[in-house]
């Protein structure tokens, strides 16, 4: 219709319909703010503003409150609309909706933030009211200079990539190939399966974590869809949503994949024994050419360059000798691969808390003092003691086991943060030193976190086994005897909060319920994927509840611990979650950027080329020829950086134009209504 | 040449006799140049804290300001008291942290015409500057004889690891500056478990029995390592352990004879400077032993690199030892060789 | 209210990191003075020196600039441009004689809602010990008496 | 209709009131540093590390709680804090970095106005601590310690002289205190400072 | 009075330095078409007049007048209001009127020190410290001079302005063909352009008439134009030297770069531009190579007086107009 198009035009002065919402958010707003005057204030005092409308209302984001600004639009032929509620975070997008839903463009809807930068800041009623009025009048003079904007559209390559393949990678890639499109999956270590494949059983349900990880591990492995590049990192990232270009390193593992069998003979036969920091947590070991372990997906071994005798002395090669199918390469190069993908799942997990870093605690110094991951390994049947539960001296069983909860965790010397899965780790700690070895086990914890389905149950059951539970954060852990008794122990020394008086308890093996942490270099990758990091580290999420598996960044999602410290169950629901968000994606063939986007006015611009080297993004191009600059509107992101640097003003940014801010300024400041900047 | 500021600290002329008298004998061979502070008075110990407040702060921040005149920004402030060093510390700590006390405590300083800027000056412990600034490599130069299988047990006691607002030691609980000090002389030093445990403090004064209790752990496990001597970088503790160390005995019907030296004595021995010159003597547990331990072994040509844990490999595999940062591993590896 | 100077101060924020923070401090009910009124922008990177100078010049007393924390950029590196611009502008308006105090840069991360509270609060104490600067208010007004407008004894009293 | 022999004992009320919840407050306001005395979860690690905890009447933790119960009279009655050996575990090992050991300091010195500790021993031994300084300026070891134990461990005195005389001997211990020079301006900072903690 | 057939034209300096008067001059013999085609009835600088004069005359009666100079005193003032009401088209001529100029930067302090001095110079003899009143009482009867404003203002601070002429001074062929213009309108052969435009420059800067080679920007030094050799062909930023060039309206065909030396911003700020030393001051500052805040600041260090580098031309028509000194002292 012909009236919408007329609506939809710039303005200039004196055409301005503009209406005003003001949402009570129940008492959330109207307990502090008088929204009943501020409606009024703005009808009156904005009216030579272009301001034909102010309401308040209790719920605005109801569909009633929708149909409110709907209605007013199409009887009053109001042009440009503003609501005071809460972030635009929130709503933004639901009040835009309702004014395209009633023929208005929905760039000409602006928010201004009455709940989360006023009522539930402030206390001062009328300092607050105040602070309302001005940043309505603000958000009014901003809206006045807003022009009509148009989405642009951008196709999605079907292709997925999922850094990571632990367990919430690996289901991710599993939903997206079994409905019909291309995964790349990169994986940093020789073989998928993340910490899952170390862990010996699983709480609460103590089923074999092998078990069941394994037959996933394979279908990834086999299936057609999925393209596997372990042993490989990610080096760089460009473009956006829809079809980024990535560049993988894969590294050289010095075994032609294509000749090799997985036989296994060149580890048989390579004389270099090495510690395996990695997948047996140091308790074990491994050769210098080596698959991480038997079920690793792909089972091509990997050549560990550092100590392979040959690299460090130029002689041995027994690998390549007995190798029939002469897959051996000592020469291989790193590979370089780039393709292109339209979405991508970052999967990338967790590392352990050292706990040597709580010295008290003596891990490192005293031998009988073990971490959880170093208990998985050694309860773990295909473990360095094939299951058998023993002291550092790989004989002794433990008659008394204490099991210490949350080191590392809810500890501001370390992280802040409760790590979620140590307390079931614990239990079922517990449980297994029971069970194999009959030792006295006692927990050690602040508080007992067990929620989630079947898990208390779990808790119930571990203190019918008869665990001896004690309520207090240990406080040391030293071998020096006070007493007869404690000669040769590990004495726990630790406060029972439960009767109040210090307790020095005797064991013969400690166990460390170690926290989870981010990974090292999350920054680094964060940085490269173009989204954001929280203070301790963890991948930050669109939105804590209602949007925990996409990111900032559009066409990026994350899963499982690389967003925080999770068990398995909800790394896997995560997964399978992004997987969904992703297939959402394709299904939709194309995408709708943000229309907020920089642009050169040509005639304007004299091709000075400061802007050249500002964006990030590659955005920014310069014609030798015409000598002048141009921004590719598909690259642009929108950050504004380019416009701010201009000297000639010759760049402009839709959204956030210099007309706009300044003229917000003026409002907020009162000075529209030739009034003095009021100070709340 | 290092200069510094010199707060000694009421026991350094008394008590602790010993260690002023060993520190001013190693201080010119290691290029150490002490300026003590002009007229300074008691820190307070751990008391007058427990008296009131802002008198407390005041009686402290007075050394700050006479010491922050003298330095004008130029000389770190250096205690060998551990009490001293963390009242010190800790006034131009809190000063910051609680701008309220900072004013207060100056309100007070301006009433004797002082005053005091919290941050103006680093406030240090001997110990601290012997290892870094000094640096092991010149103590090495200095020993002409090592004090080759001497049993030494380091012991730091409590104030100075902690609470180490500035992160200046390796470790609250298990730091190894003393191990790393006295290896570099040439010591047989015992990983020693409780050496940053407490010595009774002053227990000793208002609640005897358990400070026995104390100071009988202490003595007992450097007994049990088989320990030739303690060594301590604090005047209480060592007062507490050697003082104490007759009653104690006495008390749990013991019979230890386990000396409590300074670190510097050590140091001044290793250097070849006369016992005498030591303060030798005036420990009350006679240290005999420690010297003729000495006087009989010759120094040999070659000093053999310093035992290691003789715990053959068997069993599970060991965890590495975390490294505690480059500065020190710099100190383990200078040791090492 | 108590007759105390009540600063006005204009806040720049970015979209991702700051404004996200000043969103936390609202949820978690965090209490700040009212001093302040905020502009959202993408990045810290699109604050145009403009914005700074048409804010003083407009009446605010203040101008506190918010972005990510360096390294944290959503736009990867472009808060640093807005460091950039912030030391030279800063040396620039000390050039016009102003306390180059009153303009403020404040990294705040999404999670940091606490920050961006007491950074307001700080703030607002620093800008109200400088006292006004009705800038707009002063600045080119003829109420300002002319030196050349006065009386002869003044004019002997003019020292040397 | 039941039988009144039958009847139950009235319940006895709760022993433990909330007296006034600004003791918590008041703690924190008179600790040096920011006590963050609110944060404590109670994990206990200040009791388990802490080398008196077997003498103590309530470990620091349960003190915490006490104070967190407004419960003014049973805190600072306690000899908690009196036992306390600045050794700083607690401090350091404490998850939410509450300053123990200086909540200790604020403790006594709160006992000692409100005059409730039980055993005068460690009040005494701080304030003739404190009254050396004052008149000195630095402490005297051999003073304090006769005068300390003379008041409380007369017995212990007899088996304590074989050190004092070695100490002496050793001229460990000097019989004649040491004066600093400029003592009027001690006393003038400290009589200020003592003005401006009263008006706290 | 007989009515004069020829369109009036008047020029008038106010607070500038004279050398706009000539430029007008170094149009040549153009002065000539000037004199065929105009009228001339005010030109203090050129021809005897007497400001009842133009009182005398019918409001809008002057078709075209160039006014150079800022509004430094009441006089400037009044005659700028006069000759608005007189003229059909008053135009900003030159930096002083558009932006403040030169004599601008006197708004970076008070006016009383101004004064002051002045009249405290080595050059001037000034023992019993003597200083200017606006009024004086004399046997013949009391005089006056003009009354200097606390800051120094723009012609379009005081009075409406219909075009804007930038330059120090305009450059004479630009003069030349803005003449050429308004001959033509007045045969009718063109058109004015809308009222409120800069005439007499470009549309883009200083950039785009210059001839060096320019690359993607990043400084890790600030140089002054005499303390390194630069290279003759290379874009002189790319070589630390602050060049104002970038922010710079084009007109001048960048006669300064051309000659070596860096544009020091004479044309003033590009088209639609509110603040033109904010623009440096956000370019500048966006290609210093450094995100480290140490290293910018010994960057920015040599920038010598960045203020004066911005708003050297343009102070008193920038955003803040002038330094808090200029009206802060009114409160001491």
């Amino acid at each position: 219709m012909t009236e919408k198009n007329d609506v939809n035009t710039t303005l200039t002065g004196g055409q301005e319909k503009i209406g005003v919402y003001i949402c009570h958010c129940g008492t959330n707003i109207a307990g502090v703010v008088d929204v009943a005057q501020v409606a009024a204030w703005a009808a009156d005092k904005l009216k030579h503003r272009g301001v034909v409308i102010a309401r308040d209302y209790k719920f605005m984001c109801s569909s009633l409150g929708q149909e409110l600004i709907e209605k007013d639009i199409k009887e009053l032929g109001l042009n440009r609309v503003i609501v005071a509620a809460c972030s635009p975070h929130l709503h933004e997008k639901t009040f835009r909706t309702a004014c395209s839903n009633a023929g208005l463009n929905p760039y000409l809807c602006e928010m201004v933030s009455i709940r989360e930068q006023v009522s539930w800041v402030h206390t001062d009623k009328v300092a607050a009211t105040a602070k309302a009025k001005a940043m309505i009048s603000g958000g009014v003079e901003r809206v006045r200079h807003q022009v009509p904007l148009e989405a642009m559209t951008v196709p999605i390559h079907p292709d997925t990539m999922i850094v990571g393949g632990g367990i919430a990678g690996i289901q991710s890639a599993l939903e997206i190939a079994d409905a019909g499109h291309h995964v790349y999956m990169i994986e940093r270590e020789p073989s998928i399966g993340g910490h899952m494949a170390q862990f010996d059983k699983t709480f609460p349900t103590l089923d074999c974590a092998a078990c069941i990880l394994t037959p996933k591990m394979v279908s990834v492995g086999t299936h057609p869809h999925i393209t596997l590049l372990t042993f490989s990192e990610v080096e760089k990232v460009e473009g956006y949503v829809g079809s980024f270009t990535v560049t993988v390193r894969k590294k050289a593992r010095k075994i032609k994949e294509d000749l090799c069998t997985g036989c296994g003979i060149c580890q048989e036969k390579c004389p270099k024994k090495v510690i395996d920091d990695v997948y047996e947590a140091g308790l074990g070991y491994r050769k210098a050419v080596y698959t991480p372990f038997p079920q690793a997906v792909p089972n091509f071994p990997v050549m560990d360059v550092e100590n392979c005798t040959y690299y460090e002395k130029g002689t041995c090669k027994a690998c390549e000798k007995f190798c029939p199918t002469e897959a051996i390469d000592f020469n291989q190069q790193d590979e370089i691969l780039t393709f292109q993908v339209g979405n991508i799942v970052l999967a990338t997990g967790y590392d352990l808390f050292d706990a040597r870093r709580v010295t008290n605690y003596g891990y490192a110094r005293l031998p009988n003092v073990f971490t959880s991951l170093e208990i998985e390994r050694l309860s773990n049947a295909a473990g360095p003691t094939n299951g058998e539960i023993v002291l550092r001296d790989g004989k002794t069983q433990p008659k008394a086991v204490g099991i210490i909860h949350c080191v590392g965790s809810r500890d501001r010397n370390f992280n802040n943060y409760c790590s979620v899965i140590c307390c079931m780790q614990s239990l079922k700690f517990a449980h297994l030193m029971h069970e194999r070895t009959g030792a006295t086990v006692y927990n050690f914890y602040i508080d007992m976190r067990t929620p989630y389905k079947d898990y208390d149950e779990f808790y119930q059951r571990v203190l019918e086994e008869g665990t001896l539970f004690v309520r207090g954060k240990v406080a040391e852990v030293t071998d020096v005897p006070r007493i007869p008794a404690e000669k040769g122990k590990l004495i726990i020394q630790v406060e029972d909060t439960l009767i109040g008086k210090q307790r020095r308890i005797p064991v013969d093996m400690v166990i460390l319920s170690s926290g989870l942490e981010p990974r090292k270099d999350s920054y680094e990758t964060a940085k490269k994927f173009g989204i954001s990091c929280s203070a301790n580290g963890w991948f930050t999420e669109k939105h804590p509840k209602l949007d925990p598996v996409a990111t900032m960044t559009e066409g990026i999602y994350i899963a499982g611990c690389a967003q925080g410290p999770k068990d398995i169950p909800t790394s896997v629901a995560q997964g399978a979650a992004a997987a969904a968000r992703v297939l959402g994606k394709i299904e939709q063939k194309e995408v709708a950027l943000e229309p907020v986007r920089a642009s050169v006015i040509e005639e304007r611009c004299s091709g000075c080329r400061i802007c050249n080297g500002l964006c990030p993004f590659n955005a920014i191009s310069f014609h030798e020829d015409r000598m002048v600059t141009e921004i590719n509107p598909a690259l642009c992101q929108g950050c504004g950086t380019c416009v701010a640097a201009c000297p000639a003003g010759a760049i402009t940014g839709t959204g956030f134009t210099n007309d706009q801010i300044m003229a917000q300024i003026e409002g907020l400041l009162l000075l529209n209504i030739g009034q003095e900047p009021v100070a709340a | 040449m290092n200069d510094y500021l010199l707060y000694p600290g009421c026991s350094m002329e008394t008590s602790a006799r010993a260690y002023y008298d060993s520190l001013k004998a190693i201080s010119k061979p290691i290029g150490l140049n002490l300026n003590e502070i002009e007229d300074w008075n008691c820190c307070g110990a751990t008391e007058y804290l427990g008296i009131s407040l802002t008198p407390a702060y005041a009686l402290i921040a007075r050394n700050l300001a006479l010491a922050a005149n003298a330095s004008n920004g130029k000389q770190d402030l250096v205690a060998p008291c551990s009490a001293c060093y963390l009242n010190l510390a800790k006034a131009d700590h809190y000063m910051r942290e609680q701008p309220k006390l900072g004013k207060m405590v100056n309100e007070a300083l301006a009433a004797g015409g002082l005053s005091y800027k919290p941050g103006s000056l680093e406030v240090r412990h001997l110990l601290d500057v012997i290892v870094y600034d000094i640096g092991l490599e010149t103590i090495e130069k200095n020993v002409v004889r090592p004090l080759t299988g001497l049993r030494v047990a380091p012991y730091l006691g409590c104030m100075v690891p902690r609470p180490d607002y500035e992160n200046r030691w390796s470790d609250h609980e298990y730091p190894i500056e003393l191990d790393v000090l006295l290896k570099a002389l040439g010591a047989d030093v015992i990983d020693y478990p409780l050496k940053t445990e407490c010595c009774g403090g002053h227990m000793t004064q208002i609640g005897p029995e358990t400070a026995f209790e104390l100071i009988r752990r202490l003595i007992a496990t450097a007994d049990e390592h088989e320990a030739d001597t303690m060594v301590t970088v604090c005047p209480m503790c060592q007062l507490n352990l050697d003082a104490y160390q007759g009653e104690t005995n006495h008390f749990f019907g013991t019979n230890y004879h386990m000396p409590i030296l300074f670190f510097t004595q050590l140091m001044g021995l290793a250097f070849g400077i006369e016992p005498k010159d030591l303060g030798f003597g005036l420990e009350l547990v006679s240290a005999r032993n420690v010297l003729d331990s000495l006087g009989v072994k010759a120094p040999p040509e070659t000093p053999p690199a310093p035992p290691k844990r003789p715990r053959k490999q068997e069993g599970l595999p060991r965890p590495k030892p975390l490294s505690k940062g480059p500065k020190v591993d710099e100190l383990e590896k200078e040791v090492a060789q | 209210m108590t007759d105390q100077f009540e600063p006005t101060i204009i806040g720049f924020t970015c979209n991702w990191c700051s404004y996200r923070a000043a969103d936390l401090a609202g949820t978690a009910r965090i209490k700040y003075p009212p001093n302040v009124r905020l502009i959202r922008l993408m990045c810290s990177g699109r604050l145009d020196p403009t914005f700074v100078f048409k804010a003083l010049a407009s009446g605010a007393d203040g101008v506190m600039i918010t972005g990510c924390h360096p390294g944290e950029c959503h736009y990867i590196e472009q808060n640093y441009k807005a460091l950039r611009r912030f030391h030279l502008m800063r040396r620039t308006l000390q050039g016009f004689g102003l306390e180059p105090t009153r303009v403020r840069l404040v990294w705040a991360s999404a999670a940091e809602g606490a920050k961006f509270a007491s950074e307001v609060a700080s703030f607002v104490e620093e800008i109200r010990s400088l006292g006004p600067l009705h800038w707009g208010k002063n600045n080119g007004k003829d109420d300002v008496q002319s030196p050349t407008q006065q009386s002869k004894p003044e004019i002997a009293e003019v020292p040397a | 209709m039941t039988d009144v022999s039958l009847r139950a004992v009235p319940l006895v009320p709760n022993p433990v009131q909330i007296e006034d919840l600004t003791l918590l407050e008041e703690v924190a306001s008179r600790t040096a540093g920011v006590s963050r005395l609110e944060m404590c979860i109670q994990c206990g690690t200040c009791g388990g590390s802490c080398p008196s905890a077997a003498i103590m009447d309530h470990t620091p933790r349960m003190l915490f709680a006490m104070l967190r119960a407004g419960m003014r009279e049973e805190a600072l009655k306690s000899n908690t804090y009196w036992m306390c050996v600045s050794c700083y575990h607690c401090v350091v090992r404490c998850p939410q970095n509450v300053h123990i050991a200086d909540v200790m300091y604020t403790l006594k010195s709160m006992a000692i106005q409100a005059k409730l500790y039980q055993d005068s021993t460690a009040p005494d031994f701080s304030k003739t601590f404190v009254e050396m300084v004052e008149e000195f300026g630095r402490s005297f070891e051999i003073g304090l310690a006769s005068i300390h134990y003379l008041k409380h461990f007369p017995l212990r005195l007899a088996n304590m002289t074989p050190m004092g005389m070695g100490m002496l001997s050793k001229k460990r211990m000097s019989l004649l205190p040491k004066r600093i020079k400029n003592m009027d301006q001690l006393n003038a900072i400290l009589k200020r400072a003592k003005e401006l903690e009263a008006v706290q | 009075m007989t009515p004069n057939a020829k369109p009036k034209f008047a020029m008038y300096w106010a607070a500038s330095c004279g050398g706009c008067e000539i430029a007008v001059l170094n149009i040549h013999e153009k002065i000539l078409e000037v004199d065929a085609n105009f009228d001339i009835v005010f030109w203090p600088v050129a021809m005897d007049a007497k400001y009842k004069d133009v009182e005398a005359m019918e409001d809008g009666s002057i078709l075209l007048t160039l006014f150079n100079g800022g509004i430094r005193n009441d006089e400037n003032e009044h005659i700028a209001k006069l000759l608005r009401r007189k003229s059909k088209i008053l135009v900003a001529f030159g930096s002083c009127a558009n932006e403040g100029c030169i004599p601008g930067l006197a708004n970076l302090s008070d006016s009383r020190e101004l004064v002051y001095t002045a009249y405290n110079t080595i050059t001037t003899d000034n023992p019993h410290q003597i200083y200017p009143m606006t009024s004086y009482d004399v046997p013949e009867g009391e005089i006056h001079i003009p009354t200097i404003l606390p800051v120094l203002k723009t012609l379009n601070q005081v009075v409406d302005v219909d075009y804007y002429m930038p330059g120090c001074p305009p450059e004479s062929k630009q003069i030349a063909a803005v003449i050429d213009l308004v001959i033509s309108v007045l045969e009718g052969k063109a058109e004015l352009p809308p009222k409120g435009s800069v005439i007499g420059a470009g549309n883009s800067t200083v950039c785009d008439e210059c001839k060096r080679i320019r690359n993607i920007k990043s400084i890790k030094s600030f140089e002054r134009i005499w303390g390194i050799a630069p290279d003759s062909s290379l874009c002189l930023l790319e070589q630390g030297i602050p060049c104002n060039g970038p922010a710079t309206r084009s007109g001048c065909d960048a006669r300064c770069p051309a000659a070596g030396a860096q544009c020091i911003g004479c044309y003033g700020p590009a088209e639609d531009v509110e603040d033109y030393g904010a623009r440096l001051i956000s370019s500048f500052a966006s290609v210093i190579d450094s995100n480290d805040p140490e290293e910018i600041d010994k960057i920015l260090d040599g920038l010598v007086d960045p203020t004066g580098q911005f708003y050297r031309f343009n102070l008193a028509g920038s955003l803040l107009k002038a330094g808090v000194p200029a009206w802060k002292k009114e409160k001491a």
